[in-house]
């Protein structure tokens, strides 16, 4: 889950990362008082895609009026197609130099790495990697302050701003382990004449360690209605722009059968990972979740490993005669219960495949040929 | 012979009474993999399709000759119950559990390095060589016993591919799921390694998806393979930025991506399939052309 | 540093380890009132020794009148010669069994060691050691629940026993990692047939981290007025009842020292090892600490190494300048700046020995001849 | 010949700045000690005594080549110095700094193990091969060349067992103080393992103290060890329960005495001088009839 800007900074403070003096606003109201107490500020739209900066979403005032029109502004548009709903009013700061600094995991090591550069800012992804400073962090003994001494070392940082941008490391590292994160990454770190503060602040937490979060970690929305009921059946779900709506059971099998699509000629409403071990139930569910999308068909592809195919095939019995169907559908089912499986369906008088080239030709072809389920013919 | 299990290979079962752990034990005793006990905290005593239930992994080991164990606890438990298995001197251990948190992931592979023991997972379907031994979750009927080695990333993608290699009479010697989180322990390379060194291993399918750069890693290992590999990749239509479940399917800064995944296998010499029922007569293909090289 | 027994419970009680309800008492005030509520109690005197038990030092009260009696006897008792200042009050708990629990550091195995056994209370000392679990702890992933699994299943605990005992396992542990400490002991552990709990409680914190201790550790003096001097001066100093004031620098040459005098059929007022790299400052105040015990003689022991000789010669002319000093005093010095510090002490007119034979036997023989400073004869 | 350090070991001196560092490598490169470099964050680009400072072990290690570390830092800062050694790649490393807590000095240990290194120390005068390196703060002038190696716990007093065999006229061919806090990193088996297998050591002397069981593993060790062994031990005077400085001297439960290690140390076979001036003869005596043994 990624935090917004305003609460990424809230926990930087909370563990005593520094951040410039600011305020969080859905309105106007008390935007120009807490202009006047700050001076000079920075408006930032909060969304949670990059680059916004580029597309506008931070603009400048030192007047109130001008602030409270700036906020107006900002709260009515939308940046790369989401809409700005809460602004971040900060202090502007002085600038010395822009510092980048992010912790992560790098999945290959299976280790933390720290990224660190002196050319923090806007385009950091443009920046050359060998001006990016890595390191990895071995978990067991976690970071220590040696190696921020060496990682300031190559960025050539000297004296208060060296000490103090490593103790920001130390704070970040902590806020890491901390609160289970994926991410955490500030861009820039700004260097201002006393101290080095976090201008930005991104942060994306563990959802698989949501149990545990701490009570200071807010709950981000992220996802459409639909994607958000898929997740709290715990399947993984993405809306895309094609016609055939696809449930399958795994990742990997579910971008192979819409790269299947894609390869004749046709292409997917969605990306339905139904995942291993669904209950009838749940599978009923995430069919009833394809269906309110709309697709011009439906692509059911189960290769059954903790997933059972007689769950699916009862599953999809009991959705298509509470639902009363109309569109074409095509149903693949292999491996566990497979045989279980295809007799349920076989006594509903549906037919289903074994071979994923026919079931993928087969739906394309109904499509093309008018829509009528042939299952049930 | 195969990699990393055989039919001699011991097993025990990591929450064996519960739901999963159970099916799971009776479906690998079918399979013919030698299941030696189960581990349960507060069960110990009790039998799982007849295999003796411990309270934890040291009482199992004192009891039994243990090589490898498998772990069905929930997620929120993995962390303990693989530690526990890597103290006690688990050398193999296969997490089929999912929804790891990832910093616990972290902390099991530090442990596994210092304890110098190979994890297979999280979030796996496990490993399998055909006719001989399983551990792990897959369907047993699809499998047939032969000599080309399979690793993947994905699950039950992997499934489809050996589905369409069995169909198309080419046998597998091993099988084997990385696991599809973003931590996972053995790798591509890893196992790579291993199918190169098994003399009863003839060929390699890779099977891949776009996101990370494993698939990449991996075709600079191939470069310096004697035995010839055939791969398929998933995700050739996926539009970038969009997170295609847990499949590592990021796509960021122009790395991870399909192009750059079939460019650079090709150019480390591996056969590339388009679809997934080209990988079956590619592989024969190669299998052919290895025997001419070696004999001809 | 030892803790009291309330203190260290207070410890436990914060970090989620239950122990019986009680109050501490310097006086009879409240004593009265607290039995009533609490009805059956226990009142034990707070001391660090052990073996409190068997020396008298816990009694029993069922009446208002008889707690307030017994609490005055404890108080105006020694218990293995240290005065009771402190009682504790306890409610009476119904104990089903007596576990042993502690966590300390085994030295050669350079690690943690969890020690349980169910034969816990007041003879554990006596208990065979095959009785005893030794669980060793790997720091860098410290002490799991897994681990105090396998513990209870070999002290053969069962279900809510067992459960509440690995509870109390793993809270105990993460106060010996909290708090610094060199050890934590809880004997008896006792079952009750709700719940179990800390009856009794131990816990020696290291000096050495005094300067990271939580603010909830408190300070307990438990070395004599001069002890404590030295100890403000970073010197390991001992009372001891012998003749001869001895001063050397490193606790194993001390003991040699002592060793040798009593070899020789002498004894020493005390063990000090004034420490590697002392200054000449430092080395005069450890001086005077010597004399404040009025010993017959003094032997000075000086090995250089960080230690510096010509530190301890001035050192020595100054405090024997303003002390007037009338005592036999015989000095030994050798290692680094020896010739400079042999040089200084022989301006003085005081003579050193190499030999650490010489010197022990000529301060013997002076003590022998009656007690003139020889060096300045 | 020797153990650990010889004329070709190259050292770096973590705090070669503080008044101790400085004062210590001036006499560490007046004995003949190799110093390529020191570290003292913030004063890269200084020298002391003529040696380059850095500010970082990495930077040291990219710019000199490292066989030890000596670190004379504050208590408070050892740990993060000793991590740094470690993880840079520095596999003998000496902590003479004393008063380090106890629970950072069992981080190091573990950490240490991982990174498969020797730490000597803490709180110890630290390891010398007199003739052609010293690590540490031990005297120069009191050691001679030979060919007995001499082991300690304690720091002090076996600068009187060295300085009585000199004065006896038997040289020594390494001396090492394994620090004198209760847990150190390398134990007297591991010394006496480089004893025994050192071609230019013929005899051992181990010195020890009351309290700990360290000298009955030793005296275990030692039956099995071809050289012979002398061993002289302080705190026979020391009275029960009484706690004697760091020195580990805490009486409990009858273990660690001053009888029961006598005990131990003689059943193994070593000479166990009374006091300090009898090791000299005591060597001398099992040198003799080493020779005799090996020649005779």
């Amino acid at each position: 889950m990624k935090l917004y800007e305003y609460m990424a900074k809230e926990i930087f403070r909370r563990n005593g990362i520094p951040v410039p003096m600011g305020a969080v606003f859905t309105g106007v109201d008390g935007v120009a008082a807490f202009q006047e107490k700050t001076g000079s500020v920075a408006i930032k739209s909060q969304v949670l895609s990059g680059g916004r900066g580029k597309a506008g979403g931070i603009k400048f005032a030192t007047e109130p009026q001008d602030a409270i029109s700036k906020v107006q502004e900002l709260l009515a548009s939308k940046i790369k197609g989401c809409q700005v709903e809460t602004v971040l009013i900060e202090e502007k700061v002085t600038i010395e130099r822009e510092l980048y600094l992010a912790i992560t995991v790098d999945g290959s090591k299976r280790q933390i790495v720290l990224l660190a550069s002196v050319a923090g800012g806007m385009d950091i992804e443009q920046v050359p990697e060998e001006q990016v400073i890595k390191r990895f962090i071995d978990i067991t003994i976690g970071l220590q302050p040696y190696a921020t001494r060496e990682i300031t070392r190559q960025m050539g940082l000297k004296g208060r701003e060296a000490k103090q941008t490593e103790e920001v490391m130390l704070k970040l590292y902590q806020v890491f382990r901390k609160y289970d994160a994926e991410l955490v990454e500030i861009n820039p770190l700004v260097v201002t004449p006393s101290q080095v503060l976090a201008a930005d602040g991104k942060m994306t937490v563990d959802d698989e360690a949501a149990y545990r979060f701490l009570p200071e970690v807010p709950y981000v929305e992220e996802k459409t209605a639909v994607e958000k009921k898929a997740d709290d059946l715990g399947i993984s779900y993405v809306e895309l722009d094609g016609e055939v709506g696809v449930m399958a059971n795994g990742a990997g099998i579910t971008m192979a059968t819409l790269d299947l699509l894609q390869h004749f000629g046709s292409s997917a409403r969605n990306f339905m990972d139904a995942g291993g071990g669904s209950s009838e139930k749940a599978t009923a569910a995430a069919l009833e979740i394809l269906l309110s999308t709309n697709p011009k068909a439906l692509l059911i592809n189960i290769f059954g490993g903790i997933t059972r195919c007689d769950d699916v095939a009862r599953a999809f019995v009991q959705v298509k005669k509470a639902l009363d169907l109309k569109l074409p559908v095509v149903i693949r089912l292999v491996g566990t219960n497979e045989d279980l499986g295809t007799a349920i369906l076989r006594e509903q008088g549906i037919e289903s495949f074994k071979s994923v080239e026919e079931a993928v030709t087969k739906v394309i072809s109904l499509l093309k040929g008018g829509g009528t389920d042939v299952h049930n013919s | 012979m195969s990699i990393i299990l055989n039919q001699t290979t011991r097993i025990i079962v990591q929450g064996i009474t519960g739901t999963q752990g159970q099916f799971h034990t009776g479906q690998m005793i079918a399979f013919g993999s030698k299941i030696v006990g189960g581990v349960s905290p507060g069960k110990g005593g009790q039998e799982v399709h007849g295999v003796p239930v411990y309270d934890t992994v040291e009482e199992a080991m004192l009891k039994q000759q243990v090589d490898a164990s498998v772990i069905f606890v929930p997620a929120k438990l993995v962390k303990d119950c693989a530690l526990e298995a890597l103290e006690a001197g688990i050398k193999t251990l296969v997490i089929v559990t999912e929804h790891v948190p990832l910093h616990d992931t972290l902390e099991i592979m530090a442990y596994a390095e210092k304890q110098k023991a190979e994890i297979v997972g999280p979030n796996t379907y496990g490993l399998i060589s055909p006719g001989q031994c399983k551990i792990g979750i897959m369907p047993n009927n699809i499998f047939m016993p032969g000599e080309v080695g399979v690793v993947a990333r994905s699950g039950t993608l992997s499934y489809e591919i050996v589905y369409q290699l069995t169909g198309a009479g080419v046998g597998q010697s091993s099988v084997v799921g990385l696991g599809g989180d973003r931590v996972v322990g053995m790798s591509f390379i890893q196992v790579l390694e291993k199918f190169e060194a098994d003399p009863a291993t003839k060929a390699v399918v890779l099977v891949g998806e776009i996101g990370g750069n494993a698939e990449e890693k991996a075709a600079d290992y191939i470069k310096g393979m004697t035995k010839p590999v055939v791969a398929f990749l998933a995700g050739k239509s996926a539009p970038p930025g969009k997170r295609m479940g847990h499949a590592g399917a990021i796509i960021e800064r122009g790395k991870g991506t399909f192009k750059s995944k079939v460019e650079a296998l090709t150019a480390a010499g591996v056969s590339v399939a388009n679809l997934p029922w080209e990988v079956g007569p590619l592989v024969k293909q190669a299998l052919a052309q290895g025997s001419e090289k070696v004999y001809g």
